[in-house]
């Protein structure tokens, strides 16, 4: 089958966990958005990887697998000690800064 | 693409050599001598934390930390004078980080800016002991729900977070590799290796702690958004040059590379890869650079985050997110240039107006700062422009002048302290040079750099700038610059009226007799300050020698 | 010889600094020590008189130069003296009457605790007016020119406490001012004609230019002649200038500085005589202001206005003969020299009469003064015979002269027009000088009590008045009388000595070349025709003030009467115009220089200020609006780069 | 090399500034007297250089060249033409005064703090501007000039909202209020039109690739540095705009009044009678110099300008209420009348413009420093609030009269001798410019005069009924200030003489002749 296709799949898939991040408001959704995005790139390096016949973008995919991960590990602590403190995980409660 | 093609794709991929072929990557450990000290002390730092008892770990960690540092940074001089700037330049590691004048010039700046700034980490006589512990400024224990009995015990018990060291070195780590990544890959891991230890670093400030916690999740958020944009933008490039590396691209885009095989033929004719993918790249750089209009994290994360932090950020983060991006522009994208410079164009004058603009009305001095931080990325991006070398040096000069006058600033802030910590209101500031003459006159002298009076490094390096812009042909450019720094003028001077022009107010806030640590860092802050601005030449030549890249 | 020319000027100069700077250790002897210095330089003047005599016509003139003054790229102007017949004269002149006055002075300001700093002041007169007349270049000349008019301004304000003084001193000073620009202008135009101003070169060559520059020359001189001299339309200062002590009103604006203008004048005769337009003009402006003063002079009840008044008539007399040329200029000097007398004389009178009066100036407040200060009596008198021109004193010699000249100024309808107006002025003169006469020595007593100096800030301060006392008049002390006898001595005969032979026109004649004036009626005719208004006048004058008693107030009077007493009307005119709309100019213009000019920059200010809070408001604190905005400034960026490409 | 003295007539003041900042606070009057002392030292100095220099020398004299920031093709160049040199003496003149006139200006009204040493930093603040002044009028180097030029408004800046004058109507905040107003406005506008000239420095950088003067000139005398008239025209726009802001010119005059209004009279004197003279020395140094064929271009609109200065300052002289500001507005028109002198390009003119530089800083020092006595007797500026002092303190008065005179230009005077330099060389090229021009004098004497009746004479005020007349510390400032300018009035030789072939060389810079008299011409 075609890989571009695939390339347009990627692009859709980034496309919505964008909009999610703008839409959402519940951080933990926002960033499950993120690690949409994240793996719309991975199935794009996957996809050109192919096409190119050389291994690379698949490489990176594992390191992108694994910075997503890390990212997690970080953000749900960041995300959890906010929750905590304000019991809300709404991304718009967390507006003190402004102006 | 037609169904042949894919055929053929197809087949091609079939006649991958063998695995076995692969050879074993070599790593040249002289050459990354900066970045595997760093690391390595970080690696310790987190033994560190698991087997040292509380009591020594403040005085280990701040140790282990200064040593590395100072040792990285000697490893940098080393590379430096073994002529690995100029003549030795060389790429290491299977071409994964450039090892060049740029690259060692950056890695020096910021590991002497990390230095000082630590000692601000470090600074735990600005607060009165409670309990009897004395306390820095970050939260004793970050878990606990702030102000709940949980944390009234940790104070208590005289917790304080050393895990900061460690974090701090594995952030110095990715910014050391920032802007010697020589492929899209390694920029990306670099990236998120120094962006999420800083995220964490955001929301453990001791006081003021939902601020700090928000300013993380902001930060947190955007910065993988934005991480993701990049990603993208990462894969587009990859489709388009079949290849990550700097080199391979650069080949690619100027059409000068040997074979092409049809999948790159391909991919090659369709432009609109690499030109979104060289955008979205771009804008997760100019996120990271605090750029219009990727700038809005900036005013927000800069006031929550505990203000060391905010100081290390602020410099640390711009030097290795520049250098990261004339490595990008320079190396892997020249053949673009006439694609992005007017693009360039255009988000410089907005960010040089839009920071300066907005600053005019902030009321704290630390957003008032962050504003500045943007119009100042905004100044530096004019040198970008220039491609031209002495654009690149210029650019180096600039951060480098940059980061002190920075860090030197907010370690001032963090000695004017009220009874909620640090009083940031401007208000607060009135008549602060009647009070403490001394420290107003220090703040003041940063205020001018930043608004680039000369005889400070803020107008030597605005002079560098401007002049490799103008001799780039960018005369327009220049003169939006001077205009905004007009402006910009306008706040800093505000600032310096409200010291020492006006009366202080009886409940105003005092300033705290800080330790020899955020004595040094401030001394270090003027003493560069000045020193760049009365007799740059040394510094200047330095940056001139450095300012070519290795391909 | 020619080394002493700068003593002139150094003497007076010396003694007003000393007395200046010297402070009050020098109080008792300051007045001495002015006096003393003045008459030094009348003795250097004398000195370089004789010696002057001593030599032919020709090779009179002496030149002295002290040094470079202001060296400049194809610009030279040197610090150097000119003493000719014509510098000579008014150095007598300024140096003899000057120092009579000082000696009068001694006498007159007794009682003012700053009497020292009064003869300061005179001094300073002195060194300026003797550097005008002894200038060999118009920049020098200038420096005199605006000192004289410093040390004016010092003079009339002297009572400072006085804001009529103050006020009159500024604007003398001011009106002066009008006057020096004109100055200043014919330099500049002399500079660019002929590329310097001394006066040898510049006369010398007037054939080289056209008569359209010298008229433009000729105008601003007399520009500035009619600011320093008091002729119309700058005249307005001169009766306010009566402000100041009697002696100054006597030396700097009666016999003196106020006859600068037609020094100006005769001294630059090349020029005018090229240039007829200027001529008529300045004879134009002699002739009207001739008739405005004595006009004024007749309406006025205040004894030194009206005598201010009859100065201006005078001096008008002399500036219409200046601008008659080679015919007129020697009678101009001549009637210059004569009037320093007997007007110096009579205004001196006139002091002793309101020394003896406490300080009383309205005449009709006066009456019957001759019995009680029989010298100011008799030199009063001789002063007013000589200025009205009774046969055989000096006026008679120099007006008549200047009646024939001015007649002689064409043969055609100019001639009869500027022929009768000085006849017709002879007439008025004789009527208000007759009038004051009249009404200070004759008639019956008039006097009031003294006014009380608290309320009535007119009061000369110093001459202890109690208030509501009668004035007791009294002559005044020797120090004050002789120099009003020397003075009238002067005023009897100088004329015929000047006159027999044409004594005084062949004298000038190097410098102001001198033609006999062919009048257009014969020289009997006019002398008698003047006789005869001469005697009309003092008659009128006889039925109206000597005939019926002198009412204390003044009545309403004609129209005229009403217009000549303020001036006819011309300070309302500059009051309202000059002062008023001036007022409203320089006030708009401080709203301006406020609202527009600076808020402007003010505005620009604040609009960015505007800016930056609206632009503020974009920073919401809601991260998911943060996100927007990468977004839409990354989808803007892939535009922007692909439109690039496209375009 | 021989020893540098122009490098140490400017490092004596700063070296100065550091030692009375030093001083503890505690030692007030050691810190003044120190500061007294140095100022000396510089004026000394400055005589050295005065006699050392030969005015039919070369062009620049006791050149310093060092490198400086190559990467910038900056040097480290001074040198002394005879303008230079003369303005040099007249900054070192002045600041004695100055200081001797601020004696107790800066005495701390209550010790605020231990810490607080106002004292000491003001008369620091004063020699720091003295040591950058003096190297502003030395440096041949366009960025070494950029640089002083912009770092003195600092501590001017300082100098003016720092140490207010303490005579003003109203409370003390809002005194405050206005003070650091006027304090933002100056360094605001001076800040705007530096770095307005700073894109010119670097675009002349870009079209010249240098900075040093003579380099410049020896490059457009051989014809190898051509510049395309847009280019230079732009350039001399951004130059002449800051020079014109610190002269200043109308219409960028409106901070002056405010400055002068609200600092310290002393402080007033420096802004007026030293700083600004930058401004107009700059505009003969560099404009013409640099942008010969530009500074012609521009000079119909430049004397218009200069024009309206003179007779709109005058005026609103004449409608001011506050003494300070009234002689502010008047310089507004003095420097008018300098910048007509220079853009006269005649010899007369610019030999009179740089003279009347010189004059109009001791005229002006003059008179403002009395009026600072005067004001700091009664605590107030509105003229409105004196009267009859002249028969309270005749020495005050006196001084003060000869101060306006001065200003009003009264021949025998020096400051007559410029103006009417200045008159005639702009006459002799501009006739309709010159008679314009003339009318500024009898305004002068407008508003010196109703400023002297209505503050001096008249009855006495009974406010002023007490006051004391002149101190031997406030004579001693006055009297040399008159003497000299009594003596240049009369004698004005050693200047002109020095002045003149600068100007002569400036002439042949812009390649200009004087206009021949009529008569020589006619044959």
């Amino acid at each position: 089958m075609n890989p571009v296709n695939y390339l347009y799949l990627a692009a859709l898939l980034f496309t919505i966990g964008a909009a999610g991040v703008l839409i959402r408001r519940n951080a933990i959704v926002v960033f499950m958005c993120v690690e949409l995005m994240l793996n719309a790139c991975n199935l794009a390096f996957v996809a050109f990887s192919r096409m190119h016949g050389n291994l690379d973008g698949q490489i990176i995919a594992f390191f992108t697998m694994v910075v997503a991960a890390a990212e997690v590990v970080v953000g749900l602590a960041i995300i959890v000690s906010l929750f905590r403190s304000r019991h809300s995980a709404s991304v718009d409660d967390a507006s003190l800064m402004k102006l | 693409m037609s169904a042949t093609a894919v055929h053929s794709l197809w087949t091609t991929a079939a006649e991958v050599e063998p695995l076995g072929k692969i050879p074993t990557p070599h790593i040249e450990y002289a050459q990354l001598a900066p970045v595997l000290i760093v690391v390595g002390a970080a690696v310790l730092g987190i033994l560190v934390e698991a087997f040292v008892p509380r009591r020594a770990r403040y005085y280990t960690q701040l140790f282990l930390t200064t040593v590395a540092l100072a040792a990285a940074f000697a490893a940098v001089v080393g590379l430096a004078a073994g002529g690995y700037g100029t003549t030795e330049k060389q790429i290491a590691a299977m071409g994964a980080i450039a090892v060049d004048g740029p690259a060692l010039f950056l890695q020096g700046t910021i590991l002497l800016a990390s230095l000082v700034s630590v000692f601000t980490f470090a600074e735990r006589r600005l607060d009165p002991a409670a309990h009897g512990n004395r306390i820095d400024s970050f939260a004793a224990e970050a878990a606990a729900v702030p102000g709940s009995e949980h944390e009234k015990a940790a104070v208590k018990a005289g917790f304080t977070t050393t895990e900061v060291f460690p974090l701090v070195l594995f952030a110095i780590t990715g910014m050391l590799v920032f802007p010697a990544a020589n492929d899209l890959l390694t920029l990306f891991i670099a990236l998120e290796v120094f962006s999420l230890p800083l995220y964490l670093l955001c929301a453990v400030a001791r006081r003021k702690r939902l601020m700090s916690q928000e300013a993380a999740v902001k930060y947190f958020l955007l910065g993988a958004f934005s991480s993701a944009f990049l990603l993208f933008g990462i894969a587009l490039v990859y489709g388009y040059a079949g290849s990550v590396s700097y080199a391979r691209i650069a080949d690619v885009v100027e059409g000068s590379v040997r074979t092409i095989d049809p999948a790159l033929a391909d991919t090659m004719g369709n432009d609109a890869l690499l030109l979104i993918g060289g955008a979205l790249i771009l804008m997760g750089l100019l996120f990271k650079v605090g750029a219009v209009p990727f700038h809005m994290w900036t005013p927000d994360v800069y006031q929550g985050a505990p203000t060391p932090v905010t100081g290390f950020m602020a410099a640390a983060t711009k030097v290795a997110a520049f250098g990261a991006l004339l490595r990008l522009l320079y190396v892997a994208l020249p053949g673009l240039a006439w694609d992005w410079q007017p693009v360039m164009w255009a988000i410089a004058i907005v960010t040089m107006l839009g920071g300066a603009i907005v600053a005019i009305t902030q009321t704290d001095i630390k957003r008032l700062l962050a504003y500045s931080s943007i119009a100042h990325a905004g100044f530096i991006l004019a040198g970008v422009i220039a491609t031209t070398p002495e654009g690149i040096s210029s650019v180096l000069f600039y951060l480098l002048a940059y980061s002190f006058v920075t860090i030197g600033a907010f370690a001032v802030v963090t000695l004017v302290r009220d009874a909620g910590g640090e009083a940031t209101h401007l208000s607060k500031w009135a008549g602060l040079g009647r009070r403490s003459p001394l420290v107003a006159a220090v703040f003041a002298v940063f205020l001018l750099a930043f608004a680039g009076i000369p005889l400070t490094s803020g107008f030597a390096g605005k002079f560098a700038v401007f002049k490799a812009a103008a001799e780039g042909g960018a005369g327009a450019l220049v003169v939006v610059g001077v205009i905004s720094s007009a402006i910009a003028a306008f706040f800093y001077i505000r600032v310096i009226v409200l010291m020492f022009f006006s009366e202080p107010k009886p409940e105003g806030p005092t300033v705290a007799v800080p330790s020899p640590l955020t004595m040094t860092t401030i001394g270090v802050g003027v003493a560069v300050t000045l020193v760049l601005g009365l007799a740059p030449q040394y510094f200047l030549d330095l940056a001139s020698q450095a300012g070519v890249f290795v391909r | 010889m020619e080394n002493l020319i700068a003593l002139l000027v150094a003497a007076p100069l010396l003694g007003a600094a000393v007395l200046l700077c010297g402070g009050r250790r020098l109080d008792r002897i300051g007045h001495w020590l002015g006096t003393l210095l003045a008459a030094a330089s009348f003795v250097v003047g004398a000195v370089l008189f004789v010696d002057m005599l001593g030599k032919g016509a020709e090779e009179r003139a002496l030149h002295q130069k002290l040094f470079s003054w202001i060296p400049v790229e194809g610009f030279q102007a040197d610090i150097a003296f000119q003493l000719d017949q014509l510098s000579m004269t008014f150095v007598l002149l300024i140096t003899g009457v000057g120092t009579l006055i000082h000696i009068y002075s001694i006498g007159y300001m007794e009682h003012d605790e700053r009497r020292r700093r009064f003869f300061g002041y005179l001094n300073l007169f002195l060194a300026a007016m003797l550097l005008l007349v002894i200038a060999d270049n118009y920049l020098l000349l200038y420096v005199g020119w605006e000192g004289v008019g410093l040390a004016s301004y010092l003079l009339i304000g002297f009572w400072q406490h006085k804001p009529s003084a103050a006020t009159a001193a500024k604007k003398a000073f001011l009106v002066n001012r009008v006057g020096d620009m004109g100055l200043s202008i014919a330099i500049m135009l002399m500079f660019t004609t002929f590329g310097t101003f001394a006066f040898g070169p510049v006369l010398g060559a007037t054939g080289e230019t056209s008569e359209g520059m010298l008229t433009a020359i000729g105008l601003m001189l007399l520009l500035a002649a009619c600011g320093k001299s008091a002729q119309v339309p700058l005249q307005s200062w001169l009766g306010d200038a009566m402000e100041g002590p009697t002696p100054v009103s006597a030396l700097i604006h009666a016999a003196t500085m106020v006859t600068a203008g037609v020094y100006l004048i005769v001294r630059s005769g090349a020029i005018f005589n090229a240039a007829p337009d200027a001529q008529l003009a300045v004879v134009i402006v002699g002739a009207v202001t001739l008739l405005f003063g004595a006009i004024v002079g007749c309406a006025k009840d205040d004894i030194k206005k009206a005598l201010a008044g009859s100065t201006m008539s005078q001096i008008g007399y002399m500036v219409l003969a200046a601008g008659l040329g080679p015919i007129g200029y020697a009678f101009a000097i001549m009637h210059l020299v004569t009037h320093g007398f007997f007007k110096a004389g009579l205004f001196l009178g006139a002091g002793s009469v309101m020394h003896g009066m406490n300080d009383e100036v309205d005449m009709r407040k006066y009456g019957g003064l001759r019995r009680y200060m029989p010298i100011t009596f008799v030199t009063f008198g001789l002063g007013y015979l000589a200025i009205i021109g009774f046969p055989g004193l000096s006026g008679f010699w120099s007006k008549d002269k200047i009646i024939e000249a001015a007649f002689a100024y064409d043969d055609g309808i100019r001639g009869w027009i500027f022929g009768g107006v000085a006849l017709l002025g002879a007439g008025i003169t004789a009527f208000y000088m007759t009038r004051v006469m009249i009404m200070t020595f004759f008639g019956e007593k008039r006097w009031q009590p003294a006014p009380d100096p608290d309320k009535d800030a007119s009061v000369e301060p110093g001459i202890e008045v109690t208030p509501g006392e009668m004035p007791h008049p009294h002559e005044s002390p020797r120090s004050m009388t002789i120099p009003m006898i020397v003075l009238a001595f002067g005023s009897v005969f100088a004329g015929a000595f000047f006159s027999i032979g044409d004594r005084f026109a062949n004298w000038l004649a190097p410098v102001t070349q001198f033609e006999h004036p062919h009048p257009v009626i014969s020289v009997p005719a006019i002398t008698t025709a003047t006789m005869v208004v001469l005697l009309a006048g003092a008659l009128i004058a006889y039925l109206m003030y000597g005939h019926r008693p002198v009412p204390v107030t003044a009545p309403r009077g004609s129209l005229l009467t009403r217009a000549a007493r303020r001036d006819l009307l011309q300070d309302d005119f500059n009051h309202v115009v000059l002062v008023r709309g001036g007022e409203h100019l320089t006030r708009s213009l401080v709203y301006v220089d406020h609202s527009l000019v600076d808020g402007v920059v003010n505005g620009t200010a604040a609009s960015f200020g505007g800016l930056s809070g609206r632009l503020r408001k974009l920073q919401n604190g809601y991260a998911r609006s943060y996100a927007v905005s990468m977004f839409g400034g990354t989808a803007i960026l892939i535009a922007a780069t692909l439109l690039m490409r496209a375009v | 090399m021989s020893f540098p003295i122009l490098t140490a007539t400017a490092v004596l003041p700063a070296v100065g500034a550091i030692v009375t900042a030093a001083v503890p606070a505690a030692r007030r009057t050691a810190a003044k007297w120190v500061a007294l002392l140095f100022s000396l030292a510089t004026l000394v100095m400055a005589a050295i250089v005065l006699v050392r220099f030969e005015p039919g020398g070369d062009r620049y004299q006791l050149t310093e060249s060092h490198a400086w920031i190559a990467d910038f093709g900056v040097r480290y160049e001074l040198g002394v033409d005879g303008i230079g040199v003369v303005m040099v003496a007249l900054t070192a003149l002045l600041i004695p005064f100055v200081i001797l006139a601020g004696w107790h200006d800066a005495d701390p009204v209550e010790t605020k703090s231990s810490r607080w040493r106002p004292t000491q930093g003001f008369f620091a603040l004063i020699l720091m501007v003295e040591a950058m002044v003096v190297l502003s009028f030395e440096a041949t180097d366009v960025f070494l000039f950029y640089i002083l030029f912009e770092a003195m408004l600092i501590p001017m800046y300082f100098l003016i909202g720092g140490f207010g004058d303490r005579a003003h109507s109203g409370t003390d905040e809002n005194a405050a209020a206005q003070r650091s107003y006027a304090a933002v406005k100056f360094l605001l506008y001076n800040l705007a039109g530096g770095l307005i000239m700073l894109a010119a420095v670097i675009g002349l950088y870009v079209v010249a690739g240098s900075f040093s003067l003579s380099e410049i000139a020896e490059a457009r005398a051989s014809g190898s540095l051509d510049m395309a008239t847009t280019t230079e025209r732009l350039l001399f726009l951004g130059f002449f705009f800051a020079f014109a802001i610190k002269a200043p010119l109308w219409p960028l005059h409106t901070w002056l009044p405010n400055a002068m209004g609200e600092a310290t009279a002393p402080v007033a004197v420096l802004i007026t009678a030293v700083v600004d003279k930058v401004g107009t020395f700059a505009m003969l140094r560099f404009c013409l110099q640099l942008f010969p064929e530009a500074s012609k271009w521009a000079t119909p609109v430049i004397i218009v300008l200069a024009l309206v200065s003179i007779v709109y300052g005058a005026l609103l002289a004449v409608g001011q209420r506050d003494i300070k500001r009234l002689i502010a507005y008047a310089s507004v028109s003095h420097f008018g009348f300098i910048v007509l002198g220079i853009f006269a390009m005649t010899s007369q003119g610019q030999s009179g413009a740089t003279l009347y530089m010189v004059n109009h800083g001791l005229s002006t020092a003059a008179l403002m420093l009395v009026a600072g006595f005067l004001i700091s007797r009664r605590g107030s500026r509105l003229i409105a609030d004196y009267g009859g002092v002249q028969k309270v303190a005749p020495v005050l008065a006196g001084t003060f009269l000869i101060g306006g005179l001065a200003t009003l230009s009264l021949p025998g005077l020096a400051p007559f001798v410029s103006e009417f330099l200045v008159l005639v060389g702009t006459f002799a090229a501009y006739p309709v410019a010159g008679i314009i021009a003339t009318f500024g004098i009898v305004l002068a004497a407008l508003y010196t005069l109703v400023l002297y009746q209505r503050t001096m004479t008249g009855p006495v005020k009974t406010e002023v009924r007490t006051m004391p007349d002149l101190k031997v510390r406030e004579l001693a400032v006055v009297a040399p200030l008159i003497a000299l300018l009594l003596f240049l009035g009369v004698f004005p030789k050693p200047l002109t003489e020095i002045i003149n072939p600068a100007v002569e060389h400036t002439m042949s810079d812009v390649q200009k002749q004087d206009p021949r008299p009529d008569v020589e011409a006619a044959k």
